[in-house]
């Protein structure tokens, strides 16, 4: 009986030609964000619901660029976050705590809604502020701050 | 009907481009007074007698396809539906389905097709007579190769029996069995002409040899209308020098107890020719050029006998093939150009499609083929007996033209053939249209174009 | 028992059985029959090779026919090459036939297999058309013709709409697919497409009569 | 308990941020094949969503499911999961046992009485009154139909309670039904597999309780979100299907290239799952990608439907002697009929 060493094994490669979805999302992307400038309409795209090989993932990335902004932000594992060289186009990538790619996104709008601050997180910074603010030894010939109009 | 009452009620027209009956109108026609419920019963009998193996494969085998129509002069010329091949054969089928197939039980049982009857039967007697010269064209162009040709004959059996064969071709069949002749060559009548053609063309034409190594046989349509084909015959015989004989008890070559579907009829014309060429103790008897016979003696000569004939059949144009072929038959060149019209029993279905072209080729003719030629050669549309049934003319002079139009495309001189019968349909089609090709006969080509000096050698030829 | 293991599991063994027991039966009543003698001088002896030349040689039309025919030939080419390319190309198919004769061969692309299909079924739907206009094929037309139609067209139609994922869901699909099939291979005894086995019986009759006499085929 | 909690305020308590929150979302919705653009209204939903109150009953099972659940492959979004339902009872995960297990179900059910979601994983004995499965004297078939009546909804999870899976296969000795079988009047969603896939669990857990309404199911009471699709049309080794190259064997050249394994007998045709999509184990891999045909464990009566190794295209038996008996029947019926034709021919023929 042949043992299982004599099995053997060949690995093909991935697929890893461009599948000419990379450039059909391009055009998605020109229509998507001609509405943002003429109607303020924002949009997102789910890069990983869409059969994108790693050439055509690579081609997009070449393609867009990196423009002024990045940010990073730290919850619940890592979020990158920057702006593509064409303004409007965001590339926001999710990763888990141990640093997998949960969700991978391009938002087509001016401004991400995981850097905009949360409304409930302001009104709940405005008390921890104003607590903060209460402990702070007072400036002389000073009254103290109100930020009720927050 | 006494045989009498159709000699009166249809005389012989002699005179006629083509030799037949007095036109009667447009009927159903019918013979004897059996009732409804006798004939349909000897229609069935004599159908299911036929049916075996062969019949049955090729009655289960039709696909419904269509294509038989396009290979049919009779439907080609017509644009009518009806006389596409198959159909013709509808009640047969019919009836097989219901007797013999292997699910006839369920046919029966659930009347899933119904009794044949016999107002059907006399629905069908136009398609199955009139309008199929059996000439076996769409066995061609059927993908299953369903031979409808031997089916059509086979139906008519049942017909015959039951009485139900068009008047003039049920009446040259009375009369054949009964004189001998279809035409009135009764054997007295055809001692007469031969003794007149030896006379008048100083030629040797024996007849009743006690024994002879050859037994030559003649269609009446040749002693009737065209005697110089018996004339022919004797000349190149004697050319050849050989050991011939005419026999008055076994002359007439064809068989409209055949072509009628009438299967004793034609027993009893084919034995006459079988018994009289064992009493001369022939080796060898010859067809004339008439399409039928050659299927009748050469391919079922044997088995309306019962066993192997003691002699071999061949058709005139292979003997003269043959014969040419190997230098006993010297001829001098004729430079024509030649077209051949195939005869679809001989040539077709017979399976002596070669010979008349060596012939052709012997004689030095340059032959131009027709575009269908051979096994697809497009009938006269005489065949089957159809030139003897008036009623089928407009339709036979229709498919007629399909012919005329090949012969007048090859643009040669001189048109030939080895039937009789399709010489006479051609005859007739030419009157009909004043058309200015007249048909000739190979034989007598090959006659009137012997070498001279004679090479009377007295040694017999095989 | 859902549909599918039906399809697959009794109906494809009863299908199987209908046909088996009807393709012999057919033939056996057929060829028991009887068979007269042939005492003539044959032209030609052995006679049996012009029965293999005739089923060969018959599937080509002959020149002289082309003009009138070529319309209906070619869509009855079409169809049946279509068909075979289906029934004997498609890997699925070949599994079938494999786990039931042992025979084995490589598929086809599905690609050329449901375009094949898909000219199938156009050319089906042609003649269909065709034997309803034309004078000849509608007088000659009778119920098996039309039943045997549909029972091709099916199993044409429904693997395309199962490839296609339309109509029902995939598996219902698939097994409505299936019993089409054996809905065709139950008919097939009783019906015309017993032509698949009879064309070599036929072919093969008139191949050898024809070849002793030396007759044209 | 904070049973009147937004689930924003019960995660905000526990540490989880707003943004971690959204992110959480982002990645559901990933997840779920929903539009990326969905994610803010999904976070918005589910911020204000409350707490449901959770029953897991285990009935005929082998904890595969809960197996399966417990090892989901985003841990700290899989905590939070956990954190969005009040799991009030489950045999295996809680810590009470005995009476105290049973008076913990009995309360939960009793407080959120029209509320609650009763999750089940296992097949309903019904043999012998249910006498071959129980539970603290009770048979499992009395419990569901118990629990079932102050339940909002009911989620089966597995095939087994979705399908009745393996106890149920031939010949079914406990006589064992899915849920759907015995309970007729509340929403029953299935989320079959064996076992489902831990994200498909969590994902419609989370759907449900993000819009609190039962998902869009299919035919066999499936969420489409994950079951619209068969394994087949999104495995990754379709393409090889299409081109007609396939594994003969397990050990062929086919097999070592990772070509199709229709003729090795894979099911993914006829399977509606998110294996090929969503795979498993930390979306390392899926049956056909380690080399084995799917088993279609995710459809009913997947156990009873021929082998796992019959081509889907192949009959299911394999007994060909009603195949040569009908072969023989035709001979006979053929050689009847030309007998019984013959000698009607012989009969029509003679008489006069």
């Amino acid at each position: 009986m042949s043992g299982l060493a004599d099995i053997g094994v060949r690995i093909v490669a991935a697929q890893d030609g461009l599948s000419g979805n990379g450039h059909a999302l391009i055009h998605e992307l020109d229509k998507r964000l001609e509405r943002l400038a003429e109607q303020g309409a924002t949009d997102a795209i789910d890069l990983r619901g869409l059969p994108l090989s790693a050439a055509d993932l690579q081609m997009l990335e070449d393609f867009l660029g990196v423009g002024e902004i990045e940010a990073r932000i730290d919850a619940l594992g890592l979020t990158r976050v920057y702006e593509t060289a064409y303004a409007g186009i965001w590339r926001v990538t999710y990763y888990s705590e141990d640093g997998k790619v949960v969700a991978d996104v391009l938002e087509v709008t001016r401004q991400p809604g995981i850097i905009t601050t949360p409304p409930g997180d302001v009104a709940d910074a405005c008390g921890r502020l104003r607590e903060a603010l209460g402990d702070l030894p007072p400036l002389p010939g000073r009254s103290t701050n109100n930020c009720e109009a927050s | 009907m006494s045989n009498g009452d159709i000699d009166a009620r249809f005389p012989l027209e002699l005179e006629a481009p083509r030799f037949g009956l007095k036109k009667p109108e447009a009927r159903f026609d019918v013979q004897g007074d059996m009732g409804d419920d006798a004939r349909i019963a000897t229609a069935m009998k004599n159908f299911v007698r036929d049916f075996g193996a062969v019949a049955a494969t090729y009655m289960e085998s039709c696909i419904h396809c269509g294509m038989c129509a396009e290979s049919c002069h009779f439907y080609v010329a017509t644009g009518e539906a009806k006389y596409t091949p198959i159909w013709k054969l509808e009640p047969f089928k019919q009836a097989y389905k219901r007797e013999m197939g292997p699910f006839a039980f369920f046919f029966r049982t659930f009347n899933l097709k119904k009794r044949t009857t016999v107002a059907q039967l006399k629905e069908w007697q136009e398609l199955i007579y009139d309008s199929c010269t059996m000439c076996g064209r769409c066995t061609m162009i059927c993908p299953m190769a369903i031979d409808i040709a031997s089916l059509v004959g086979l139906a008519r059996h049942g017909m015959a029996q039951a009485g139900l064969v068009p008047h003039e071709l049920w009446g040259v069949a009375e009369r054949s069995d009964r004189e001998g002749s279809p035409l009135g060559a009764t054997p007295k009548v055809f001692k007469e002409r031969c003794e007149w053609l030896a006379d008048e063309y100083e030629v040797s034409i024996p007849v009743d040899k006690a024994r002879a190594n050859i037994m030559v046989t003649m269609s009446s349509i040749e002693i009737m209308k065209y005697p110089q084909s018996i004339v022919a015959t004797a000349k190149v015989l004697n050319h050849m020098g050989a050991d011939w004989t005419f026999r008055s008890d076994g002359y007439e070559a064809t068989n409209f107890g055949m072509l009628s579907g009438n299967a004793q009829w034609q027993k009893d014309i084919s034995l006459r020719l079988i018994n009289a060429a064992i009493a001369c103790g022939a080796e060898l008897l010859i067809l004339p050029e008439c399409g039928h016979a050659y299927g009748a003696l050469r391919w079922q000569g044997a088995n309306v006998y019962g066993k192997p004939l003691p002699f071999k059949v061949r058709h005139i144009s292979e003997f003269l093939a043959e014969n040419l072929q190997n230098g006993r038959i010297r001829v001098q060149p004729l430079a024509k150009t030649m077209t051949f019209h195939d005869p679809c029993q001989v040539s077709r279905r017979g399976g002596a499609m070669e010979a008349p072209r060596q012939a052709i080729r012997a004689l030095g003719a340059e032959l131009v083929e027709m575009k269908e030629t051979g096994g697809l050669n497009w009938c006269c549309g005489g065949g089957g007996g159809v030139v003897t049934i008036h009623r089928a003319d407009p339709i036979r002079y229709k498919a007629f033209q399909i012919k005329m139009k090949q012969v007048e495309d090859t643009g040669a001189e001189v048109l030939t053939s080895t039937c009789s019968n399709c010489r006479q349909t051609f005859d007739d089609g030419q009157a009909h249209f004043h058309w200015d090709k007249t048909m000739t006969s190979l034989l007598e080509l090959v006659a009137d174009n012997l070498a001279e000096a004679p090479s009377e050698r007295p040694s017999a030829v095989k | 028992m859902d549909l599918l293991s039906f399809a697959r599991g009794p109906a494809l063994q009863w299908a199987l059985v209908i046909f088996l027991l009807g393709v012999v039966w057919r033939l056996t009543g057929i060829l028991l029959l009887g068979r007269a003698p042939d005492y003539s001088e044959p032209r030609n002896a052995p006679a049996w090779p012009g029965a293999f030349k005739l089923i060969l040689t018959r599937s080509w039309p002959k020149r002289e026919f082309a003009a009138r025919t070529a319309f209906g030939e070619t869509m009855s080419y079409v169809f049946h090459i279509g068909l075979a390319i289906v029934v004997l190309g498609f890997a699925p198919h070949i599994l079938l036939i494999q786990s039931l004769t042992g025979l084995s061969w490589p598929g086809l692309p599905t690609g050329l297999v449901t375009l094949s299909a898909a000219l199938t079924a156009g050319a089906l739907a042609v003649l269909l058309v065709r034997r309803l206009m034309h004078p000849v094929l509608r007088l000659i037309s009778n119920f098996d013709d039309y039943f045997s139609w549909l029972v091709v067209m099916l199993p044409v139609v429904t693997g395309l709409m199962a490839t296609a994922h339309a109509g029902p869901r995939y598996e219902t699909m698939l097994a409505v697919h299936i019993l089409s099939a054996e809905l065709m291979l139950a008919w097939l005894p009783f019906g015309k497409l017993m032509h698949s086995f009879l064309v070599f019986v036929s072919r093969g009759t008139t191949g050898a009569l024809f070849t002793r006499k030396g007759a044209a085929l | 308990m904070n049973d009147d909690q937004t689930l924003e305020q019960a995660l905000l308590r526990q540490g989880v941020s707003r943004r971690a929150f959204l992110k959480y979302c982002a990645a559901l919705a990933s997840l779920m094949a929903m539009p990326a653009s969905a994610a803010p209204a999904l976070a918005e939903g589910l911020a204000k969503a409350r707490r449901p109150a959770v029953i897991w009953l285990s009935f005929q099972e082998c904890t595969g499911c809960t197996e399966s659940l417990t090892r989901s492959f985003y841990p700290t979004l899989e905590t939070l999961i956990f954190n969005m339902l009040s799991l009030d009872y489950h045999e295996t995960l809680m810590a009470a046992a005995g009476f105290q297990a049973e008076a913990a179900r009995e309360a939960a059910m009793a407080r959120n009485h029209g509320k609650y979601l009763l999750v089940v994983d296992g097949s309903v004995s019904t043999g012998l009154d249910g006498s071959y499965s129980t539970v603290a004297g009770h048979a499992n078939v009395d419990t569901l139909k118990r629990a079932a009546q102050g339940a909002a909804a009911i989620v089966a999870v597995g095939t087994c309670s979705s399908f009745g899976g393996i106890p149920k296969a031939n010949p079914n000795p406990t006589a064992a039904r899915p849920v759907s079988d015995i309970v007729h009047d509340k929403p029953i969603i299935n989320i079959s597999g064996c076992p489902p896939i831990p994200e498909v669990i969590t994902g419609v857990l989370a759907q449900y309780l993000t819009f609190g309404a039962i998902p869009e199911l299919d035919e066999h009471r499936r969420p489409r979100i994950f079951y619209g699709n068969t394994i087949h049309d999104r495995c990754y080794r379709r393409p090889f299907y299409d081109q007609g190259k396939f594994a003969k064997t397990f050990d062929d050249e086919g097999a070592r290239n990772g070509w199709c394994l229709y003729e090795l007998g894979c099911k993914g045709p006829t399977t509606y799952n998110a294996c090929a999509t969503v795979k498993w184990n930390e979306a390392t891999s899926f049956p056909i990608q380690s080399g084995h045909g799917c088993l279609g464990c995710s459809e009913p009566d997947f156990w009873d439907k021929g082998s796992f190794y019959k081509p889907l295209s192949t009959p299911t038996w394999s007994d060909r002697a009603p195949l040569a008996a009908g072969a023989v029947g035709g001979l006979a019926l053929g050689v009847a009929a030309a007998a019984v034709a013959r000698h009607r021919q012989k009969r029509i023929t003679e008489e006069q």
